[in-house]
């Protein structure tokens, strides 16, 4: 058996359809409308969240009996690729990610949340306490009472989110979710961060004084964390490589309209020649997000799933920081202007790389995977 | 299952164990990895003699016709074999120019007397075949090729030099560039293609020594050298549109091609095979945390061409950048090749230094050897930075 | 110790002192590291009120001559106060284009008028200057400049747009290049030299947002703006070769400049101290094999560019490839500037997402403004595209 | 302090004399003498070595009273770097670190061997006993009678050396010094390998049956054989900068020469570009030597001194190894030849990265020094 394993990519009419379908719609609001709102307490249109819960989006990989689209959540990797395109930073991602991990630790407890959230209301989890991707052991507790003490940070959509699912351990030192009605959190428990990417928003959060509507508890939780992780993982790939091919595109339009001593600057080979090496990373992204859409399913995701999301945000993460650090540096003097796109490359660059861990963070994660087998 | 399907299951089983019952036995000297690095005469008797055994077994040629030494048979059965011959790593089919350029070129194209005359020996090894498109001064830019080519009574008369003729030195026949006509206004309308024999007066081969060492290709001189005027392949003037027709046989038995192993794909799980008898700080070398980052960085670049391989075939998931996974293809790969191949002689430690000949070196010299053969790949058939180019005008629409 | 350098001594002792009592204290915002992050009002007053105090001690300008602000000393004495104020960590002398570029070019070619209307301006921080030399629309390419001059009576008439003009919006005086020729046979001899008042009708500028989010230049339109003719640096058609005397004082106070600390490096010891605190997979950052092994890496890259700076001084060391290691100098250090900040902001894990303004920012966002600015030393004063080509051509003798 | 440390560079008159004559000594030489000698016994012209002894280089390092030229190990750098410029595969640099090994470890001791070393007795170690560069114990052994057992690899110039100094393992389990008369060897006890590099001569050797002349023991031998792994190092470091130096002259000349489209290749940027990239790596290699060399003196080599060898290890023989690769595919269809000299240079990079140790091996034993100091 090859290292390379499965190594299967299948997208069916459906998956198509989907995907010309979320292209149209995020292409259709445009860069130039979020980045009239990077400054707004909302980065993204008004009516595009109640768009995207009329088109069923919340509800992809929730099952129907629950108000969900019945689609498995592989359908997500168009959908947000597509807006990754356009930096279209909704809570759609951060709401299947709930949704996501409490369908997997309890079906049957989450019911009601999985509900909501597949129904639109807005969801997120916390789950990061600090800049550590790594750590495992949550130090924020709940007692048998649903009280809540600890504090969580980098939690996405964290002012937007009726639903925040946080990830504790529970008074028998078992990690369990936490599930927060957002309506019962008093502002001060959240302070709005500063994001180098001013088409996402997030908050850090305090736990103490809340009370979950619900705790989710069991041998489930342990592997659904996982889960969420690596779909996590899949998912801001998917972003990034949207967000690297509309980055090269920008790239592409400007060195085939400013000249520079008489001559169209992508006729340079010091400018061509990387141009490529972002597009042929492009494609590897974009093969592995599809390979990963591929192989994740409403099960537990197995070893193979788990290779295929790692690599997936291995690549596509840096191959968006490539991109946009090359986009500020070849539109010359207008790369270094707010006005030129290519900033909002690079500081969502930053941005994904920092969701869900680094190329280096899974690299180190797949190496037992890979080499030990 | 369906009769079809069936039959194909059957018909692999069929053909893998003909394949372990043949497979020849390690002659004791480094084979060539590719046509082009058949350097010895010993090599070469191996492998025709190898080539002869697959055709004679009927897995060579499948689907060209009977009556030229064909099977007459769906390429798809080709394609089974192909498949095979790399799984069980049986030595590849060398007579490469006939089997996937010439072969093909004379099947589609060629009259019943060319057929006739040269299909079966492209099988059977009997005629070797070597390319004549590349010239000394014009590596690069194929369309500027000076070899000229003067109609003169029954004969045309060449005069000129190629280069990096594989297996120049052993060919019967070669598939011959030349200019017809040097005041052609579109440099390439002053072409032609002709199926030229070797034993002719005026033709000298000077073997190249490679940087490994070896041989493996000629330069061809061409001094009044008269072939027969029924050698030209078409009309006079369309040599570059055959020569570009003959590229698109590359893609297989299902483009055409008679098929066979056409070179040794060395790939990371070989890489990783050596490596696991190697020590580094005492310790195994792939316990080393760098040595561990890197392999994992080989892995997922040789992973994501074969999933690119994949996904160029699914229309909608390619349509972003039309041709980018076809047209990056050759760049990406033989780029990949080659840096994995560098890192296999300095993961080696110590025994990096060493090279074929030495009895102690891994693998017979094995990787030394692939990493400066690896170059043939980067700089033949249009170098990295050419590819680079293409890819840039060609898909990104950069300007030249 | 002979004299001189006792004396040197006790004044480098003496000039440690000063700054570590008049340092002035964390102003609550982010600092300026270059003069060209000047974004806001508050930071110019701080700037402002910081260069006039070292003038005031003595410690600008000290080479150039007493009449008109300096100290008249030999310029070894303000090298050891730059030096110094390098070490101590105290903010920039942010008036650059004045003490680096207007001023050493007035106290080389000026004339006695013009040394007393100006320099000690330029010390005190009174005048701030700016640069007029590229144009939106020939970034790199200075000598296509087609901002228009004409001679109109006793003054010159100016049309046309500057861009980049750092601290344009501040500035009272711009060091400008325009066309007062366009008929010139080499768009070079069309050039003149101005120090050009700003504050004069039809001179606009307009704010330039940074990617960064803060401002810092701005571009500078001239509508039939009319200085005096008296402005002119030199005669008509000497814009170019004044133009490239001005980039000689580059090379500090022993070169003409004022002196002052012009801009912060940030180096990799700040990294390290930075990274000191990071944990990743629990452990200490700088416990993982794989970050130990990348900041090995950028001490070696920063550790080789200041050797070569020292030898660069030893010509026996360097004639090998002649100006390699000057002309190289900007190409390396802004891009190892460039990946060493890229870096920083990676390696603090979820901490990288954060920017200036956030409480917990790292620095309070210091590394990531840092990597978007790095970009203003890869793209200003020719993108490292061109200082490679330069490079390639100066050093090595490749063709254009 | 900084993590940079040290960064002292100086080079007298003296040095600078040296350094230009052996440039032209090896320059009359030249890359085609050495060529012609590829596949002969000796790779370097008869008359060579004897030159090399009447000006002394072999008493590099070492004292006046032994018959050393009396100037510092440091002399040494000018001199390899300039042979290796031409690739001058002389064993100068097996008999250097043979004497400095023998001198540091127990200069009394070894008065005898240094002497003969001096004087143009050709010298080499053997140290290594696998591919892997870290063997710190031997299993090479002698005996109280000085008998010798077990095998060594990768003798440096075995068959043309007059002294062999192995480093064993003694019967008191300590490490020590075995100096071996090569005139008592059999010829069966040698294996000559075939390099990759062909400019170069090595053994594999067996001990067993042979008998040490003489056998240094003591507390000197293991702080003796780090200063030669560190002088090997940077010695090596010092041959591949002139190496990669040559190689960089190599393809500017075909660059400025060969056409193609009409136009001189090396206007193209995707050429241009990469040799600007060789140079500047070449000066970072020159810089280190250089400061090694500053560093390095009679006494046990400290810590800068240290991480100087190491830097310019690390730095000089990845550099040649990109430089050589670039070589053969920027000459084209030219360098994938035998008769183009890239050939010499990318096969000099896989000989010079096995020597004391690759740049990750060296990377790797400067980080405890740089980080955690």
């Amino acid at each position: 058996m090859s290292v390379l394993g499965n190594t299967a990519i299948s997208f069916d009419d459906e998956q198509a359809m989907l995907l010309e379908y979320a292209t149209n719609f995020c292409d259709a609001i445009g860069v130039a409308e979020i980045r009239a709102r990077l400054e707004e307490p909302q980065p993204y249109p008004a009516d595009t969240w109640q768009q995207i819960v009329e088109l069923g989006w919340p509800g992809i990989g929730l099952p129907e009996d629950l108000g969900g689209s019945g689609i498995g959540i592989s359908a997500a990797v168009p959908v947000i690729e597509s807006m990754g395109k356009v930096l279209l930073g909704t809570p759609l991602m951060s709401s299947l990610l709930a949704a996501q991990l409490v369908l997997r630790a309890d079906r049957e407890a989450g019911e009601s949340v999985v509900a909501a959230l597949a129904g639109g209301a807005i969801g997120t989890v916390a789950a990061l306490e600090s800049e550590d991707w790594d750590t495992s052991a949550f130090t924020a507790r709940v007692d048998a009472n649903g009280q809540l003490s600890g504090a969580k940070r980098f939690v996405a959509n964290g002012l937007a989110a009726q639903w925040i699912v946080a990830a504790v351990t529970d008074e028998h030192s078992k990690p369990a979710l936490a599930v927060i009605d957002a309506s019962r959190v008093p502002a001060t428990n959240y302070r709005e961060l500063t994001l180098i990417d001013l088409t996402q928003r997030a908050v850090d959060m305090s736990l103490d004084g809340l009370k979950a509507t619900q705790v989710i508890r069991g041998p489930g939780v342990e592997a659904a964390l996982r889960d969420y992780r690596l779909l996590g993982a899949l998912l801001v790939a998917a972003d990034a490589t949207g967000a690297a091919a509309s980055c090269l595109r920008s790239v592409v339009d400007y060195l085939t309209t400013r000249k520079q001593f008489d001559k169209l600057i992508g006729s340079y080979q010091a400018l061509k020649h990387p141009s490529v090496e972002i597009l042929n990373q492009v494609e590897s992204s974009r093969s592995f997000i599809y390979h990963a859409a591929t192989l994740v399913g409403a099960e537990a995701l197995d070893r193979q799933a788990e290779v295929a999301c790692r690599m997936a945000k291995a690549k596509a993460t840096d191959t968006l920081a490539f991109a946009g650090d090359r986009a500020v540096q070849f539109h010359g003097g207008m790369g270094f202007t707010w006005d030129c796109d290519a900033q909002l490359y690079i500081r969502h660059a930053q941005w994904t790389q920092q969701q869900f861990g680094d190329a280096q963070h899974h690299r180190q994660a797949l190496a037992p995977l890979l080499l030990d087998a | 299952m369906n009769a079809i399907v069936k039959e194909l299951e059957e018909f692999r089983t069929e053909v893998v164990s003909w394949l372990q019952a043949n497979k020849p036995a390690d002659p004791g000297f480094l084979l060539p990895q590719s046509f082009m690095e058949v350097g010895s005469d010993e090599q070469l008797d191996f492998l025709r003699e190898w080539q002869h055994k697959v055709w004679n077994a009927g897995y060579l040629g499948m689907a060209w016709p009977r009556e030229y030494g064909g099977q007459g048979v769906d390429p798809l059965y080709q394609s089974i074999v192909d498949q095979e011959m790399r799984r069980q790593a049986v030595p590849i089919c060398f007579n490469v120019i006939g089997l996937g350029w010439a072969g093909p070129l004379i099947n589609d194209i060629g009259t019943e007397e060319e057929k006739a005359r040269y299909l079966k020996g492209i099988l059977s090894a009997e005629d070797i075949w070597c390319q004549g498109f590349s010239e000394p001064d014009h590596g690069s830019d194929l369309g500027n090729a000076r070899t000229r080519a003067e109609r003169d009574g029954e004969d045309y008369r060449i005069n000129g030099t190629k280069i990096w003729t594989t297996l120049g030195n052993y060919a019967k026949y070669m598939i011959l560039l030349a200019r017809t006509n040097p005041e052609a206004q579109r440099k390439y309308d002053g072409l032609s293609f002709f199926l030229a024999p070797m034993d002719v007066d005026g033709v000298d081969t000077q073997p190249i020594r490679k940087l490994t060492g070896e041989y493996g290709f000629t330069e061809t001189f061409f001094t009044d050298a008269r072939i027969p005027a029924d050698c030209l392949m078409g009309a006079e003037g369309e040599g570059w549109k055959i020569a570009m027709k003959t590229l698109q046989y590359e893609r297989g038995a299902e483009a055409g091609a008679a098929g066979g192993l056409a070179f040794v794909r060395i790939v990371i799980d070989d890489l990783l095979k050596e490596l696991s008898t190697v020590t580094r700080a005492g310790q195994p070398l792939t316990q080393d945390p760098l040595m561990r980052d890197q392999l994992v960085q080989l892995i997922m670049e040789e992973k994501a061409i074969s999933l690119g391989d994949k996904r160029a075939a699914i229309p909608a998931l390619t349509n972003d950048f039309p041709f980018a996974l076809p047209l990056s293809h050759k760049l990406r790969w033989t780029e990949y090749t080659r840096r994995m191949r560098q890192f296999a002689i300095n993961a080696q430690g110590g025994d990096g230094a060493l090279y074929v000949g030495d009895e102690r070196a891994r693998g017979g010299g094995f990787w030394q050897r692939a990493y400066l053969n690896s170059f043939s790949a980067t700089i033949g058939g249009g170098t990295s930075q050419i590819q680079a180019n293409i890819v840039a005008e060609h898909v990104l629409g950069l300007p030249k």
